[in-house]
């Protein structure tokens, strides 16, 4: 043990993935000029450099736009710098809040049970059986400019009720426990048993439901975009997405159109996996290997 | 251990599934012929697809349903401004232009062959008249149709309420998309016109005059056989249309469309963009569109324009307004939303040839110079905002009184063109000093808040109205629509009150169509409307509408121009008639 | 008037069957009664085979389920009418080592956990200095080592695991440590160890223990008072040596002739045989285990018969129909 | 004893009003919801009739008298009873944006497709992402694997329309494997016959994998996780220690006890089977639930998005309440006094 146990080198990973996305938003506007992701500030329809699609019109590609640019004149590179670290922005506020939200309710419920644990299940059933596209139409409506992090709070009102749901279901099965006992006769309250035992042993769960959340928020907020409800002019790998679809990137052959935006999604979600089983590992000692043969 | 048995036995019959499908990839055999057949696109999925009654307010007619087989009595021609003749042979009004009398064709007929009559006609505008307003179209018969009197089998007699010289042309010409459709009274005699769906396949329905008949549908597709019975074939009036049978299918998504088309399993698609056309003439070279060249494209009767609530302040200034009109290129607009494929607007009607005279008065006047609408001058606008008392503030922003100088820019949520339009708009206010933002709302809360009021600048279809005359879409700025806010106004709804406007306008809708005396008015109400400037015209609508030329030819472009290209008008029945099969290649076997 | 340390009285709690298994709800205790002692400090067991009720009660006098009806006393106080302060000053006086030493333990902490947790609410040490002398002191009784705190719990033996949550009870210095067949799991070296704890705590500390095991031999070592249990009653109870010497009750004996002696010569009596669930779940309207009583006669009348002493006077309570007649 | 079997009915009666109570709050909340929005459906419609049928001068009056029909111009607390009323005996009434279709017809044409689309490709999902998850999550799993299956999980991070366009840009468009779109070829109607049967198959097959696909990882992710904490169980140590086969310690001991919050999520999951659906429905033009209800919403149908949203609720609401009562057979460890 050499090794401090939480330098983990999927954490690490994980880690310095998700770092580089945020770093992108900070630094972003020193190492390139994002204002170039704003419509009609490019030539337009330009290949990245140092391609040339050989089969439609399209002219040569400049370095100006080593990534190149799409139809509304937007420079991929400032999307990319821009729209990556928003993205996981909004990913990340409807994912934090539904899971904090989530597991306070999850675990009051299953440890109180009573009226408080009835009422919190009825509200987080009654919500998951509500189809979310209505009333997140019906509210994007009232709002005047959609922002991200208006967009976020939106997706996170959703996002809340199914974790409640399994949160509780664990609670249930895990407060049956000999530790949660020992706690009790220990003289912990039920507030420090839940926080302090029981939230513990839902870390992993937790953790993979955030980084599924974070994914699957970002995917909603596509959603969103894509049916023309998103923040128009913020730029979100989403909105890239979506622009691609209604340009009809694919059949055009600009796949640097649409597929950068997947892939910088492909690595916000790496990233998070990465960290999930990096804490997984650091968190729940059991999993450790090399301490394993001790047992 | 059981779900895991079940999900291990899905993976195994998935993977059959997938490997049978592999295998059989041939389309499978149809009983009719694609060579036969002309698809044509489906913009939307059709949600009641069992529905044939033309005047329920969840009627839908462009799937076909008007195209082939309701018949119109007339057809306007965008293109030369002239109105032919169809199911009707005249429509005439007397000197007062509040008795029109329609003649009918003699040799028509039903299409289960009982034929159509003046009684009819009398029929359809009762039903109408005694069901108004639920019913479509029931609204306008209602205000100007006091009565219809049947002269005899052939002549019907309409007595207006009030004098109306387009009468003809906005109800029973096509004028826009589609007109009254006459209904058979043997059929459609007893039954309640709100509920009746009007299908029975059993009996033959639904009945109408077209040259097809409907053969099978579902809410994606609609197939037509045409039927060999036709009255006008038999009458001698116009040979029986080439395709045996006619398609609409909804393909989904502008890609999608274009690939299908790419595929060879569309004839002709509805508006795609210049980047998709491009792709289509890559894979395939045979499609054609209105131009040969670029832009490609047919111009919807619908220009594009900013515009305003002109009772919210400060847009209740006309300098504001003429302010922002300064600090928009049309240019960049057209070269970035449209990809180049419109041409910028100098007022708000759509670029026909039936229109030019009154566009040329407007420039032979020098209205241009003294109302430069064209003009992109970022300095004049800030001269003018200074004028006005605002100041930059630290963001970049123009300011006055400690409140920042902002307006939401709102669009339908379906109409991705206007969006792209509103995205150019905003960054262009932007660049010079407004905060301006945009916002898609849902397509019947975006028309809401339009009549009730409830916006300061949208990008919409303003003016809508006007293809071979100008004063259908003047109108719609009259006062007389004028509603206050949170009050629903049909048209005005960018509350301007101009009454000198109002005025003109109105002794113009008096007159008939082409009355000498008209241009003088039109004149000096235009001369007002472009001092005021109520709306920021932006550019023309345009359709990019491509035609697939592998199993059809013969159809209608700028050169050849019979009708317009928007095959979900009623006018594609005109278009149904004209196209002509490919000669078959002798080399292969049929 | 003194009150015992602990006393219950008349306890019954059922357990739900469930709609869809069709399973019959099962009665845990049907009025059960007994008491330990605190003055002297002394060790009570309970005794019986298992789902006799043993961990019911245990866990009724530990708080974790409430009866249906009777009473858990201690020091004369009920325990369903405590408030909230005192419910807490009763979690400090009572307190349990469970059977499964693994479950005891928090995955996610360090062994030393379960005694930091006890420090903290209970604050039994005035500096940090005092909590690491104490708990050095109380691993030290059971001959564990301040190392193994840093242990995590995966990463000791059962027999570790259950030292810890001995030395965890000595620590907080309770009145009375409910212990729920705390060497069942424990290898038999380490059980003697164990039970010396126990002793030694009662002698040096003065506190009581209520012993569960289903092992009479280990109730006979050490505990003071014995109460056999079956199905949620008590048949038999008394001081050890007594009951288990003379064994009044036939369910007493067949559970003492069922103990393996080392003795090859000494035949095994064949084990309880029964239908177990059938058993365990119908309603009694028969003397309540006729149906395993090796000694039941036509004459035993229906219904439970009530715990009375063996002779006047006597501390040895037995329920039998017969108890009095034989012998 | 009455008392053992009374702990077990009311806790049975418990359980159904809740259930109730939720069906409640959720038609409620869908009664308030639409109506909070700031359009209106007749005017609406109205304005779609006058947008087709050229200038009505009347418009109020013909408002009006639609109003009248819907029994919008009654008091809301009148509309609300009479709403729910209606949803308790599944009387949708008529849509108000495709007049005079039924509500009930609009989704008698929707649902089977939805239904067969989206339950089977979300059953699949779950099954391949579970066991995708449980392998990921299992400490004796080929080394090889565990470092393949994450790379298959990335595909949950594309949007599913856009999968589904590739999919068919390949496998249409490209290969020729698949049709483009629809739900059947037309020159097969919808019948009991073979030929239908393939042919819905055949077209069902792109859209599902785009679903399987980007949703599998959802399942993987909580899968592994929970698998995660059950390798570490002690149980499972024991097990191990009496050398029970791997394989049957991966599915008996792992899996089975890893899966029940599973099955929580795949209950709920069914609340998003219309609403999840609208892109992949749209891009693959199938004439699904998804787009109607967008259609409803976008067109402010009160009768529509109420009568849709009343079947989902109810549907799910009744998917939960199954679960909750086959928890405690699943998971002994629930007690289940502890409502």
């Amino acid at each position: 043990m050499s090794v401090p146990s939480w330098i983990n080198a999927k954490l690490v990973a994980g880690s310095t993935v998700i770092l580089f996305v945020v770093m992108l938003g900070l630094l972003g506007p020193w190492i390139w000029d994002t204002t170039q992701a704003r419509v009609a500030s490019c030539p337009l329809n330009l290949p990245p450099y140092g391609f040339s699609p050989p089969n439609l019109t399209f002219q040569p590609a400049q370095l100006a736009h080593p990534l190149g640019t799409e139809s509304s004149g937007r420079d991929m590179l400032a999307v990319l710098i821009t729209g990556t670290p928003n993205s996981l922005l909004v990913g990340t506020i409807a994912a934090g809040i539904g899971i904090v939200i989530g597991t306070l309710l999850g675990l009051t419920a299953g440890f109180m049970g009573g009226w408080v644990g009835t009422l919190i299940r009825v509200m987080s059933d009654a919500i998951i059986t509500i189809p979310s596209l209505v009333v997140l139409i019906v509210i994007s409506s009232y709002v005047r400019e959609i922002s991200l992090t208006s967009m976020g709070l939106l997706l996170a009102l959703f996002a809340w009720p199914g974790t409640t749901r399994t949160v509780y279901a664990q609670t249930l099965s895990l407060r049956e426990r000999g530790y949660v006992q020992m706690a009790r006769l220990s003289g912990a309250s039920t507030l420090s048993i839940m926080v302090f035992e029981l939230l513990p042993n839902l870390m992993p769960y937790l953790a993979a439901c955030f980084t599924a959340s974070v994914s699957g928020n970002i995917l909603a907020a596509t959603g969103l975009e894509a049916l023309g409800l998103g923040p128009s002019r913020i730029p979100t790998l989403g909105m890239a997405i979506s622009n691609a679809v209604r340009g009809a990137a694919i059949l055009r052959g600009m796949w640097w159109w649409w597929g950068l935006p997947i892939a910088m999604l492909i690595l916000i979600f790496s990233g998070l996996f990465l960290i999930t089983i990096g804490l997984d590992e650091v968190a729940n000692p059991r999993l450790r290997r090399s301490e394993g043969n001790a047992r | 251990m059981k779900p895991v048995g079940i999900a291990i036995k899905r993976f195994v019959f998935i993977g059959l599934l997938l490997s049978v499908a592999g295998c059989s990839l041939h389309a499978p055999k149809s009983d009719y012929d694609r060579r036969e057949t002309v698809v044509f696109d489906l913009e939307t999925r059709v949600l009641a697809p069992n529905m044939w009654n033309p005047y329920v307010p969840g009627a839908r007619l462009e799937h076909g349903f008007h195209q082939c087989m309701i018949e119109p009595l007339f057809i306007l021609n965008t293109e030369t401004g002239i109105i032919e003749p169809w199911l009707g042979l005249s429509m005439t009004s007397n000197e007062t232009l509040d008795v029109w009398t329609l003649a009918l064709r003699p040799e028509v007929k039903w299409n289960d062959g009982v034929p159509f009559t003046a009684d009819d006609v009398v029929f359809t505008i009762n039903l109408l008249l005694k069901n108004a307003p639920s019913l479509l179209f029931s609204g306008p018969m209602k205000q100007w149709v006091a009565r219809a009197e049947k002269v005899d089998a052939l002549t019907v007699l309409f007595h207006l309420t009030k004098p109306n010289p387009r009468f003809k042309l906005d109800y029973w010409s096509v004028k826009i998309a589609n007109s009254v459709t006459i209904l058979p009274e043997h059929i459609w005699k007893d039954k309640d016109p709100l509920t009746f769906k009007n299908y029975e396949p059993g009996k033959g329905w639904p009945v109408f005059t077209g040259p097809y008949k409907l053969d099978r549908f579902s809410e994606t597709s609609f197939s037509y056989r045409r039927d060999d019975g036709w009255w006008g074939a038999k009458a001698g009036w116009k040979p029986l249309p080439a395709p045996k049978m006619l398609e609409w299918v909804w393909q989904g998504t502008e890609e999608m469309r274009t690939a299908a088309m790419v595929d060879g399993s569309v004839d002709s698609l509805c508006d795609i963009t210049l980047g998709a056309y491009q792709a289509l003439e890559h894979f395939r070279g045979d499609v054609m569109a209105w131009t040969d060249g670029p832009p490609y494209v047919w111009l919807d009767p619908c220009p594009r324009a900013l515009e305003f609530n002109c009772g919210h302040p400060p847009w209740d200034d006309k300098e504001m307004r003429w302010a922002m009109n300064y600090c928009i290129n049309r240019d960049v607009i057209v070269a970035v939303a449209y990809e180049g494929t419109s041409m910028p607007s100098k007022h708000f009607f759509p670029a026909y040839p039936p229109l030019e005279r009154f566009t040329r008065i407007l420039e032979q006047n020098g209205a241009y110079d003294r109302f430069p609408v064209w003009e992109y001058n970022p300095d004049k606008a800030r001269e003018i905002l200074e004028s006005k008392g605002y100041t930059r503030n630290r963001y970049g922003y123009f300011e006055k009184d400690g409140k920042e100088l902002s307006v939401t820019v709102t669009t339908h949520e379906a109409a991705i063109e206007l969006q792209r339009v509103a995205q150019v708009v905003v960054e262009q206010l932007q660049t010079a000093g407004i905060n301006a933002s945009h916002r898609s709302e849902a397509g019947g809360t975006w028309m809401d808040n339009g009549s009730l009021g409830n916006f300061d600048a949208r990008v919409g279809w303003m003016a809508c109205g006007s293809v071979s005359e100008p004063w259908s879409s003047m109108d719609t700025f009259n006062a007389s629509w004028m509603m206050p806010d949170g009050k629903r106004a049909q048209y005005n709804i960018w509350r301007w009150k101009n009454e000198a406007y109002s005025a003109l306008v109105s002794d113009m809708g008096r007159m008939p169509l082409g009355d000498p005396r008209i241009d003088d008015l039109y004149w000096r109400a235009m001369e007002i409307w472009l001092d005021e400037l109520p709306g920021i015209p932006l550019t023309q609508a345009r359709k990019l509408l491509p035609f697939a030329q592998d199993h059809w030819k013969n159809w209608p472009s700028k050169e050849n121009p019979y009708s317009h290209p928007c095959t979900w008008w009623q006018s594609t029945c005109k278009m149904i008639h004209e196209i002509k099969p490919v000669a078959p290649d002798p080399g292969k076997a049929p | 008037m003194s009150y015992p340390l602990l006393e219950i009285k008349d306890a019954v709690k059922h357990y739900g069957g469930s709609l869809w298994s069709g399973q019959r709800p099962v009665a845990a205790l049907q009025g059960c009664s007994l008491s330990v002692h605190g003055t002297p400090a002394s060790i009570t067991a309970i005794a019986g085979e298992s789902g006799s009720g043993k961990s019911t009660l245990a866990s009724a006098v530990l708080g974790f389920v409430t009866l249906d009806s009777g009473q858990v006393r201690f020091m004369g106080q009920d325990l369903a009418t405590m408030d909230r302060h005192l419910r807490f000053n009763y979690r400090r006086q009572v307190q349990a080592v469970f059977q499964d030493p693994y479950a005891a333990f928090n995955p996610f902490y360090r062994a030393g956990h379960l005694f930091d947790l006890a420090l903290r609410h209970f604050k039994l040490a005035a500096s940090h200095q005092e909590a690491k002398d104490r708990i050095a002191d109380a691993l030290h009784r059971v001959g564990l080592s301040t190392a193994d705190l840093k242990k995590h719990p995966h990463q000791l033996s059962g027999g570790q695991r259950q030292r810890m949550m001995v030395a965890r009870a000595c620590l907080i210095e309770p009145k009375l440590i409910v212990a729920d067949e705390p060497v069942s799991m424990v290898d038999a070296s380490l059980r003697s160890m164990i039970l010396d704890i126990m002793l030694r705590l009662r002698d040096e500390s003065a506190i009581s223990f209520l012993y569960i095991t289903h092992d009479l031999s280990t109730a006979y070592q050490i505990a003071d008072d014995i109460h056999i249990l079956f199905r949620g009653t008590v048949v038999e109870s008394g001081p050890t040596a007594e009951v288990l010497g003379q064994p009044r009750h036939p369910y007493t004996r067949t559970l003492i002739e069922s103990i393996p002696a080392p003795d090859p010569a000494r035949r095994w009596n064949a084990p309880l045989t029964t239908d177990w669930e059938n058993e365990h779940t119908e309603p009694s309207t028969d003397c309540c285990f006729r149906s395993r009583c090796p000694e039941a006669a036509e004459g035993c009348p229906h219904g439970i018969p009530g715990l009375s002493p063996i002779s006047e006077g006597s501390s040895h309570q037995v329920a039998c129909w017969r108890a009095n007649t034989q012998r | 004893m009455s008392t053992m079997r009374g702990s077990s009915l009311a806790y049975l009666i418990r359980r159904l009003a809740m259930f109730a109570l939720t069906i409640w709050l959720g038609l409620t909340l869908m009664f308030l919801i639409p109506r909070m929005a700031p359009g209106d459906p007749i005017a609406a419609m109205v304005a779609r009739i006058s947008s087709q049928a050229g200038r009505v001068e009347n418009s109020e009056q013909m408002i009006q008298a639609w109003r009248t029909r819907f029994g919008l111009d009654a008091p809301l607390y009148q509309q609300y009873g009479r709403y729910l009323w209606n949803s308790l005996h599944f009387d949708l009434g008529y849509s108000m944006a495709y007049f005079p279709m039924k509500v009930e017809d609009l989704v008698r044409a929707g649902m089977p497709w939805t239904l067969a689309l989206l339950s089977i490709a979300t059953v699949l999902s779950f099954l391949v992402g579970s066991t995708l998850g449980a392998l990921m999550g299992w400490p004796a799993s080929p080394r090889a694997l565990r470092l393949v299956l994450p790379a298959a999980l990335c595909f949950t991070s594309i949007p599913p329309f856009m999968l589904g366009i590739l999919l068919i840009y390949v496998f249409a468009f490209g290969l020729r494997w698949f049709p483009f779109a629809g739900a059947y070829a037309h020159e097969f109607p919808p019948g009991r016959n073979l030929d239908f049967v393939f042919s819905a198959v055949h077209h069902g097959i792109l859209p599902a994998t785009a679903i399987v696909v980007t949703t599998m990882g959802f399942w993987a992710l909580g899968m592994r996780a929970m698998m995660v904490t059950t390798s570490g169980e002690d149980y499972m140590i024991l097990a191990q220690a009496k050398g029970l086969r791997p394989r049957r310690l991966f599915w008996m001991y792992g899996v089975r006890n890893a899966i029940l919050p599973q099955v929580t999520s795949l209950a709920l999951s069914i609340g998003g089977i219309a609403g999840g659906s609208v892109l992949v429905e749209y891009i693959f033009t199938y004439p699904g639930m998804g787009y109607l209800l967008y259609q409803g919403i976008v067109n402010n149908d009160y009768a529509l998005i109420q009568g849709m949203t009343s079947i989902l609720i109810i549907g799910v609401a009744t998917a939960v309440l199954i679960v909750d009562l086959a928890y405690p057979l699943l998971d002994p460890r629930i007690r289940r006094g502890d409502l």
